[in-house]
């Protein structure tokens, strides 16, 4: 693996770039792997980069039915936070958070991380009440959260509109300054490239149709495309379809897929600071370093896996962006695009052990799952490693559906992820 | 109740009416006749469909659902109440539940095709629906080619003015 | 925008006059006392969601107000077919569309 | 007269000078231009700097797929748009432009150092670097490349400007107004079909605009151009023109962009800027034609260097010639036309240089009447001149070997790549594309949509063909209506029809990593970028864009897409179709935010409700809150009160005397039929059998989950009616739920809901005088038999009422609720009643203070989505003897019937010091972080009736916990408080026996 630097760049720069090699190879199947994850997106790759990073397990297969990070995680709009209210959220994208801070330097490839805050805005008395309670919540979690006046809030976001006659006035904010964006291709690319430097094979354009199973139940493989791939161990990471994928192991799972879709303005030059989060209007912003606004929507009401997503939303998304911020009306929507999401009842995820041995999934994340990565990713790996959960993923169970134990962030907030 | 002035030369004209006697009636379709015959109206069975006489008008408005405008609400209710034993159903006033805009004029479909999704031109002339205008669930009664009724719910109503102001205004600049 | 068409009012309209409302023939237990905790979990949280035909519940919600089942392709989108509550699972075996 | 306008040529208004100001110059143009046309004939070609190393450029085509002229657009203030295509944006009086990303000026720009060291700025450099070290990256690099990246600036102001939306239904759509979609509307409209017409541009026509050299039908083109728009006219078909089909979503929703106002001197007040057209057609047909290729060769982005076709139409259409000596560099054979229209308006040709050795004999003859050198079988291999080109540097290619260059001396280069068909709408349907080996392009396969795509969009050349597939199309789509249609023969006469080939780069002697050869023109990508990405491992064409960044500028790979994939399938050794295209996303063009936000904006942006008694709090001072879709009276402040003040002072009152309260906004639902008590058993937690008519009771509703819901009081009006209320919020969720049970789960129940909400005001009063102020005005009711809990029918202040005695404060209560058309009266006259006993209007605020004092709870507030029944402390609201309820199984789940749930309870603060909402609850406060929590303070108020401040909270096993102390750990230190009932006033009751 070429390390890359300044120097580096410099060096090649002076021979035309010639001598830059590939950054991972596109591998065939071999005929056996010691854990075989499905789904190459950064999730799935960082399970596999951490599988043989911290615990030396190298005869790994990624395998994706279309091109690595071709889904959720060039998708979404890149917000990466973790002041959740639950100690089992904050946790986990504390950890993630963590891993995000160092990802850079550990992949040795630019992931922009950004940590230009995160700001949550509060439209009225049920808004402040919740987001007070993040904020304590998180202030025991030592997660850093803190609360803005509306004024405090302009200082930091100077387009925001504060006018006490908006339909929504703001009435304060929450707002966690370690949180951000990161540039969503580069941590797949960052994290195959690692993986691959490290013997893991990346296998694109070659659907997974179906997990076996031997006769006494345990995974002994999965069929594909390109034929059978016999697996000690499979990790299904296929977020929107996760449940099709794990339907074929016989394990049926409490998850619903929508579309979800976003979209970015034509690029200008730098006027959005931040990251601007408002659950009561649904409008999520920020600025790319290409100058784009980037926008998020929430997700169609019905199921679906046609990333198409409809109209109406998009106009009341960006309604819902012209209201918090007027001076953008003459601004223009350059492009507009749909993913798929995994939604589970408490909209928290399924991370760990599945009944089936030999069979872990990493599933669930709703809107939230970019910015849980490489934390989703580093557990994974180590649940797959030793076979058991690893502190910060246990609560993350498929049993919590029978027992009640859910982590209903959504319905104790109102806050969507 | 504020009533705008008539201006002929206006492309809608929009008029809030008086309230009348309106009430939900719900009653199972083999049940339907025993009510029609004691509210003296006929009840369509065809969603959409209306019915009138003597100052009484019926709406279906769902398989077992009909809106009933009458003067005066005493007497139906009564007239029900006494069939109930046989034909049990629930005939609930909802006078003051909406107030009833009436809307006129040369651009009347343009103003509802502001903020109403479906094809209200293909609404034929004395039929109604329930349908949406905007966010607000309203009910529809096309009594001409330009001439509707709009049942609004009364916390609804400013909002649904706001938005029609808006296109008049619209309408007004011929763009 | 999808367009529906409502079995009870027998016209196609527009997707903002309706709700969806969920996976359909998932039918609430006469006696739930009588499920085990995985059954009830089965119950409440697990879903099909199919990829291809899914049979799910809608409302119309600014019309009739009647819920209904309809039939739907989640990967094009494109219904099926729609059909009132209380009525079986259509064969379509015919209708199957590929993806 | 600009010197390269040609006297009464083209479709502009000679007659009609409009002047404008581009970067501070002021320059003339013509009614009908735009600014890039305008720009053109004053000899201007320098319009932008590019977005990566700041080159510069001039237009290279002449509509909506302009990658570089972009400009910034104003009227006066809030009214500045950035990006705004030059080639788009018409002339109007007193336009005020400026160039973009550059500085100082357009002409000598700083940022342009970046392409010195463009050697440095390879595809995905930034990955590469700027990690070390790690602080650097926020501090440094990032804001760097953020300030180098972003071409115009944002707008500042808010926008004053209005938008709007229509809603359309017709039977067929056509999209695209030129030959082909003509064509088609002309058949369509004669079979009585719905049809409407749309077009991008100021006026129909397409290519016919370009080339007005034909005969159609016997008629000049522009000639039929014109009768045929007026029998469209006359066929009742809807022609928009400066409408843009933006995006085509399922079933044929088209969305259409049109722009009413930007091109007019003064709009008139109250018109919208732009209107969303959301059109849903039975039929829709695609006529969008196709775009030309520019070609890929080192210097092929300096200002002169345009698009062969859209120097054809800047003189056609609008009487202007790019240069007085053009070169032509062309692989297509349609670029000879634009060199002869050139020429034949006074242009020299400098030459026709074709990369291809064999050319069709009439164009050679053609240009060598003309004068015209045909260099054939001839590459371009590099362009001179700093801010508009001077040369070309032109070699012979023989097999693949290329021969000495020559300088030709040119003031524009005119290029054509071929032509691609544009099929952005038909992929956002997702229909299929298949690759067509001998045209090198994409063109339309298996549809997803009731569509037809005509004309140029299949691939198609020259007039005769796209007319005759108009037709066909067109036909097609009525037969589908299935209505019927007559053919249309529309014979062609002097055609041009053409062919050519393509290239990726073009051959060239210098060393490829030396050239400067854009495929991506905004965005600065050029082919070797390209190449790099697929040296680093990027094999599927939507990896190669998110390395490159090429086909993401504005253009949306208009320009780029077709040649990236060459050059990236050349590279990777595959067929273009085996490395895929990048699927088009909409809008088809970039769209104002304000045309998708229409009229929700502002007020308008979202309903709020407001009650019958809104005006009197209105009128009287109140401070609102918005609740749900409501906005309700939160506290009425005396003159100098503030919110703490006015409250307690509201409370007092209350508590002394009596208070009213607009209850209004809570849901009612009317639950009527033989079945209803058996419906209520079912759904509520309670036990409904014995609730006697007359009587009410506290409901409780569970989700299926077992966590609460929803509560309210429901009276029994008779033995088949219940008069159900819910929380302000959960009005229509509850409705929906309880249809949902009815309609789906008990059919066979005889119970029907029906929505009360608002055919009821509702006017709380409670106190210890509420009786005696209201006992005179009530008739009909026993008051010997109207206790606490009670429910009739009766009148109120001479008003028809339903009167229910109840307490939400724990003094003597009642709810009056009378027709909403009689709300305001019933107010007023309870105020008027009520003045001897200093009656108080109090607000939501004080609401929840007084209730919060006699633990009644606040669904969504002490209670978030995870709260049992036991959990709040309402087991005795559960009928224990019913088989099932909805949500009963949930309760008994594992974890929900498992010590050390949260549990309501009360808190008081040891200092007495009002605890915080949300804060945190440890049982110790010395352990390090993270810490332990135990729950959180759910509501927290200054309790004026009883001097101190109380607080309710849910904690780990609460219940068993009565009478500990808890921490609460704040930044300025932790707060000890004792675990109480939540009950905190009048435990007994005493107040409501009254």
């Amino acid at each position: 693996m070429t390390h890359f630097s300044a120097m580096s760049l410099l060096k090649n720069a002076l021979t035309g770039h010639k001598n830059w090699r590939e950054q991972w190879p596109d591998s065939q199947p071999k005929a056996e792997y010691d854990v075989v994850i499905v789904g190459a997106g950064g999730h799935g790759l960082g399970a596999a980069y951490y599988l043989a990073k911290e615990h030396g397990i190298t005869n790994v297969a990624v395998i994706d039915k279309g091109w690595l990070g071709g889904g959720n995680t060039g998708r979404n709009t890149t917000i990466i936070r973790s002041n959740y209210l639950y100690d089992e959220s904050a946790r986990l994208f504390d950890h993630a958070l963590d891993l995000w801070d160092n990802l850079s330097q550990e992949l040795n490839y630019n992931v922009m991380y950004s940590k230009r805050g995160v700001m949550m805005l509060a439209h009225n008395v049920h808004d402040v009440q919740s987001f007070q309670r993040h904020i304590h919540a998180n202030r025991l979690n030592g997660v850093d959260n803190r609360w803005l006046t509306k004024e405090e809030a302009k200082a930091f976001c100077p387009p925001l509109n504060i006018s006490p006659d908006a339909r929504y006035p703001v009435m304060g904010a929450a707002l966690q300054m370690r949180a951000g964006t990161a540039r969503h291709d580069a941590v797949a690319w960052g994290y195959a490239r690692a993986a691959a430097a490290r013997g893991v094979d990346i296998i694109q354009n070659c659907p997974v149709t179906s997990i076996r199973r031997g006769p006494d139940g345990a995974v002994i493989g999965v069929e594909t495309a390109k034929g059978f791939i016999r697996a000690k161990k499979v990790a299904v990471s296929a977020a929107g379809h996760t449940s099709v994928v794990m339907d074929t192991a016989g394990v049926r799972m409490p998850l619903e897929s929508y579309p979800l879709q976003a979209l970015v303005s034509e690029p200008v030059k730098p006027i959005f600071p931040c990251v601007v989060m408002s659950n009561t209007v649904h409008a999520y912003i920020s600025q790319s370093d290409k100058g784009e606004l980037v926008i998020g929507s929430g997700t169609d009401q019905y199921t679906s896996y046609s990333q198409r997503g409809g109209l109406p939303l998009i106009e009341h998304t960006v309604a819902a962006i012209c209201e918090v911020f007027p001076i953008f009306t003459r601004m223009r929507m350059l492009r507009k695009w749909g993913g798929i999401v995994d939604v589970t009842p408490d909209r928290s995820a399924i991370l760990g052990k599945t009944p089936v041995k030999g069979l872990y999934v990493n599933c669930g994340w709703g809107t939230g799952g970019f910015k849980a990565t490489p934390g989703a990713a580093h557990t994974l790996a180590w649940t797959v490693a030793k076979d058991e959960p690893h502190p910060i993923n246990a609560p993350f169970t498929l049993e919590r559906f029978t027992t009640g134990r859910l982590i209903d962030e959504a319905a104790a907030a109102a806050v969507a992820h | 109740m504020t009533t705008q002035k008539h201006d002929f030369a206006a492309p809608v004209q929009i008029e809030e009416l008086a309230p009348a006697a309106r009430l939900s009636l719900r009653v199972r379709p083999d049940h339907r006749a025993v009510l029609a015959d004691a509210l003296g109206l006929d009840l369509p069975a065809r969603i959409g469909d209306r019915a009138a006489s003597d100052g009484r008008e019926a709406l279906c408005l769902g398989p077992d659902e009909w809106l009933i405008l009458a003067p005066e609400a005493a007497d139906l209710i009564a007239a029900a109440a006494a069939v109930y034993p046989t034909a049990p159903h629930s005939l609930t006033e909802i006078s003051d539940r909406e107030i009833t805009l009436h809307l006129s004029g040369p651009s009347v479909l343009d103003l509802l095709a502001t903020c109403c999704p479906r094809d209200v031109g293909a609404l034929a002339v004395g039929r109604g629906c329930r349908t949406v205008f905007d966010s607000a669930t309203v009910t529809l009664w096309r009594d001409g080619p330009a001439v509707f009724r709009m049942d609004v719910w009364r916390s609804f109503l400013p909002h649904v003015r706001n938005l029609m102001a808006l296109a008049e205004a619209e309408l007004a600049t011929g763009l | 925008m999808l367009l529906i068409h409502c079995p009870y009012c027998d016209e196609t309209l527009p997707e903002l006059e309706f709700a969806y409302a969920g996976e359909a023939h998932i039918a609430r237990p006469v006696d739930p006392s009588a499920l085990s905790d995985e059954e009830w979990r089965d119950f409440l949280f697990i879903r099909t969601n199919a990829r291809g035909t899914h049979f799910e519940r809608w409302r119309h919600i600014h019309g009739c107000a009647r819920f209904f089942n309809a039939a739907r392709d989640t990967v094009t989108d494109r219904f099926l077919v729609t059909y009132k509550a209380g009525e079986s699972r259509p064969d379509l075996t015919v209708k199957e569309s590929a993806e | 007269m600009s010197r390269y306008r040609i006297p009464g040529h083209g479709r502009v208004d000679h007659g009609a000078p409009v002047s404008f100001i581009f970067d501070g110059k002021t320059y003339q143009g013509l009614r009908g231009d735009t600014v890039a046309s305008a720009l053109l004939a004053n000899g201007v070609h320098l319009m932008g700097r590019s977005f990566k190393y700041h080159r510069p450029r001039g237009t290279v085509t002449a509509g909506s797929e302009e990658p570089n002229a972009l400009i910034g657009t104003s009227r006066g203030p809030g009214r500045f748009e950035p990006n705004t295509r030059a080639t788009v944006q018409e002339l109007r009086k007193g336009l005020v432009t400026e160039s973009q990303n550059k500085w100082p000026r357009l002409s000598f720009d700083i940022g342009a150092i970046n392409d010195r060291a463009y050697m440095l700025f390879s595809a995905g450099f930034y990955y590469k670097t700027f990690m070390w070290p790690k602080s650097f990256w926020d501090k440094v690099y990032e804001p760097f490349i953020r300030s180098a990246a972003g071409l115009g600036k944002s707008p500042t102001e808010n926008d004053p400007d209005r938008y709007a939306a229509r809603y359309l239904h017709t039977d067929l759509l056509i999209v695209g107004g030129g030959p082909a979609g003509i064509a088609s509307a002309l058949v369509a409209a004669k079979s009585g079909a719905r049809v409407v017409l749309v077009d991008e541009n100021p006026e129909m026509g397409g290519a016919l605009l370009s080339d007005p050299s034909v005969m159609i039908d016997g008629a000049p083109a522009w000639e039929w151009l014109d009768t045929s728009l007026t029998e469209l006219r006359a066929a009742g078909v809807r022609l928009m023109t400066r409408t843009t089909a933006i995006g085509y979503y399922h079933q044929n929703f088209v969305g259409l962009c049109e722009r009413l106002t930007d091109h007019l001197d003064t709009p008139p007040a109250d018109a919208p800027r732009e209107r969303m057209w959301r059109v849903r057609a039975d039929q829709v047909v695609l006529a969008q034609g196709a775009l030309e290729k520019p070609l890929v060769f080192d210097g092929n982005d300096r200002p002169g260097v345009m698009l062969a076709g859209s120097a054809q139409t800047y003189l056609n259409r609008y009487g202007v010639r790019v240069g007085d000596n053009p070169a032509v560099l062309t692989c297509h054979d349609s670029a000879y036309h634009a060199a002869f229209d050139l020429a034949d308006a006074g242009s020299r040709i400098a030459a026709i240089i074709d990369t291809r050795r064999d050319v069709r004999p009439d164009l050679t003859d053609a240009a060598a009447q003309r004068g015209i050198r045909v260099m054939q079988g001839h590459t371009a291999t590099g362009t001179k001149g700093r801010l508009r080109i001077k040369s070309v540097r032109v070699n012979p290619v023989q097999d693949d070997a290329v021969g000495k260059p020559v300088e030709i001396a040119c003031d524009a280069l005119l290029m054509s790549g071929g032509w691609t068909p544009s099929l952005h709408l038909f992929s956002h349907t997702k229909g299929s594309l298949a690759w067509d080996a001998d045209s090198n392009t994409f063109l339309p396969d298996r549809r997803t949509e009731a569509c037809q795509i005509a004309g140029a969009g299949r691939g198609l050349w020259g007039f005769g063909p796209v007319l005759e597939d108009g037709v066909n199309a067109g036909l097609a789509a009525i037969e589908a209506l299935s209505r019927s249609g007559n053919p249309r023969d529309l014979p062609v006469q002097n055609d041009r029809l053409g062919t050519g080939v393509s290239h990726t780069e073009l051959p060239t002697d210098l060393s490829a990593g030396k050239a400067k050869a854009f495929v991506d023109f905004q965005n600065d990508v050029t082919a070797k970028d390209l190449r790099l990405a697929v040296r680093e491992g990027m094999r599927s064409i939507e990896h190669v864009k998110r390395y490159t960044t090429n086909g993401m500028a504005t253009d949306q790979g208009k320009m780029s897409n077709i040649n990236g994939l060459m050059i990236a399938a050349d590279a990777l050794a595959k067929q273009p179709p085996q490395v895929g295209l990048t699927t088009f996303r909409p809008p088809y063009t970039p769209t104002s935010f304000g045309a998708f936000a229409g009229y929700l904006r502002g007020q308008t942006f979202q309903l709020t409700r407001t009650t019958p008694i809104d005006p009197w709090a209105e009128a009287n001072g109140a401070v609102f809150e918005p609740v749900a879709q409501w906005r309700r009276g939160w506290y009425f402040p005396k003159p100098g009160e503030d919110m703490h003040a006015a409250v307690a002072r509201e409370c007092r009152a209350t508590r002394a005397s009596v208070g009213i309260f607009d209850a209004s906004t809570l849901g009612k639902i009317e639950v009527a039929g033989p079945d209803a008590v058996e419906f209520m058993n079912r759904m509520y937690t309670n036990p409904w059998t014995k609730l006697a008519p007359g009587r009410c009771r506290y409901g409780l509703l569970l989700g299926e989950d077992g966590f609460i819901r929803d509560d309210g009081v429901i009276g029994r009006l008779s033995s088949d009616l219940f008069h159900v209320t819910t929380t302000t919020g959960g009005a229509a969720r509850v409705l929906n739920m309880m249809e949902d049970y009815l309609q789906t789960e008990w059919p066979d129940l005889n119970v029907w809901l029906t929505s009360t909400t608002e055919q009821w005001a509702t006017v709380a009063l409670n106190g210890p005088n509420a009786l005696a102020l209201l006992k005179p005005l009530v008739e009909g009711v026993d008051w010997d038999d109207f206790p606490h809990m009670s429910v009739a029918e009766c009148s109120v202040a001479g008003l028809p009422a339903r009167l229910f005695r109840l307490s939400f404060t724990g003094e003597v209560g009642f709810e009056v609720n009378v027709p909403a058309r009689h709300g305001l009266a019933l107010w007023t006259a309870l105020i008027e009643a009520g003045k001897p006993y200093d009656i108080c209007p109090y607000g939501t605020e004080a609401m929840h203070v007084l209730r919060a004092e006699k633990g009644y709870i606040i669904v969504g507030q002490d209670t978030d989505g995870t709260v049992t029944p036991q959990d709040a402390g309402l087991d005795w609201a559960i009928g224990k003897a019913k088989p099932d309820f909805v949500g009963k199984r949930s309760l008994s789940r594992p974890d929900i019937v498992a010590k050390g749930r949260k549990q309501l309870v009360g808190l008081l603060t040891e200092d007495g010091s009002k605890l915080e909402e949300g804060a945190q609850i440890v049982l110790d406060p010395n352990q390090p972080l993270p810490m332990k929590m135990v729950g959180h303070v759910t509501s927290s108020y200054d309790s004026a009736a009883l001097g101190h401040p109380i607080a309710m909270a849910v904690i780990e096993g609460g219940h068993d916990r009565m009478g500990e102390v808890v921490h609460i750990p704040m930044p300025d230190g932790v707060r000890r408080a004792r675990i109480t009932s939540t009950v905190f006033y009048d435990p007994t009751g005493e107040r409501l026996k009254a």
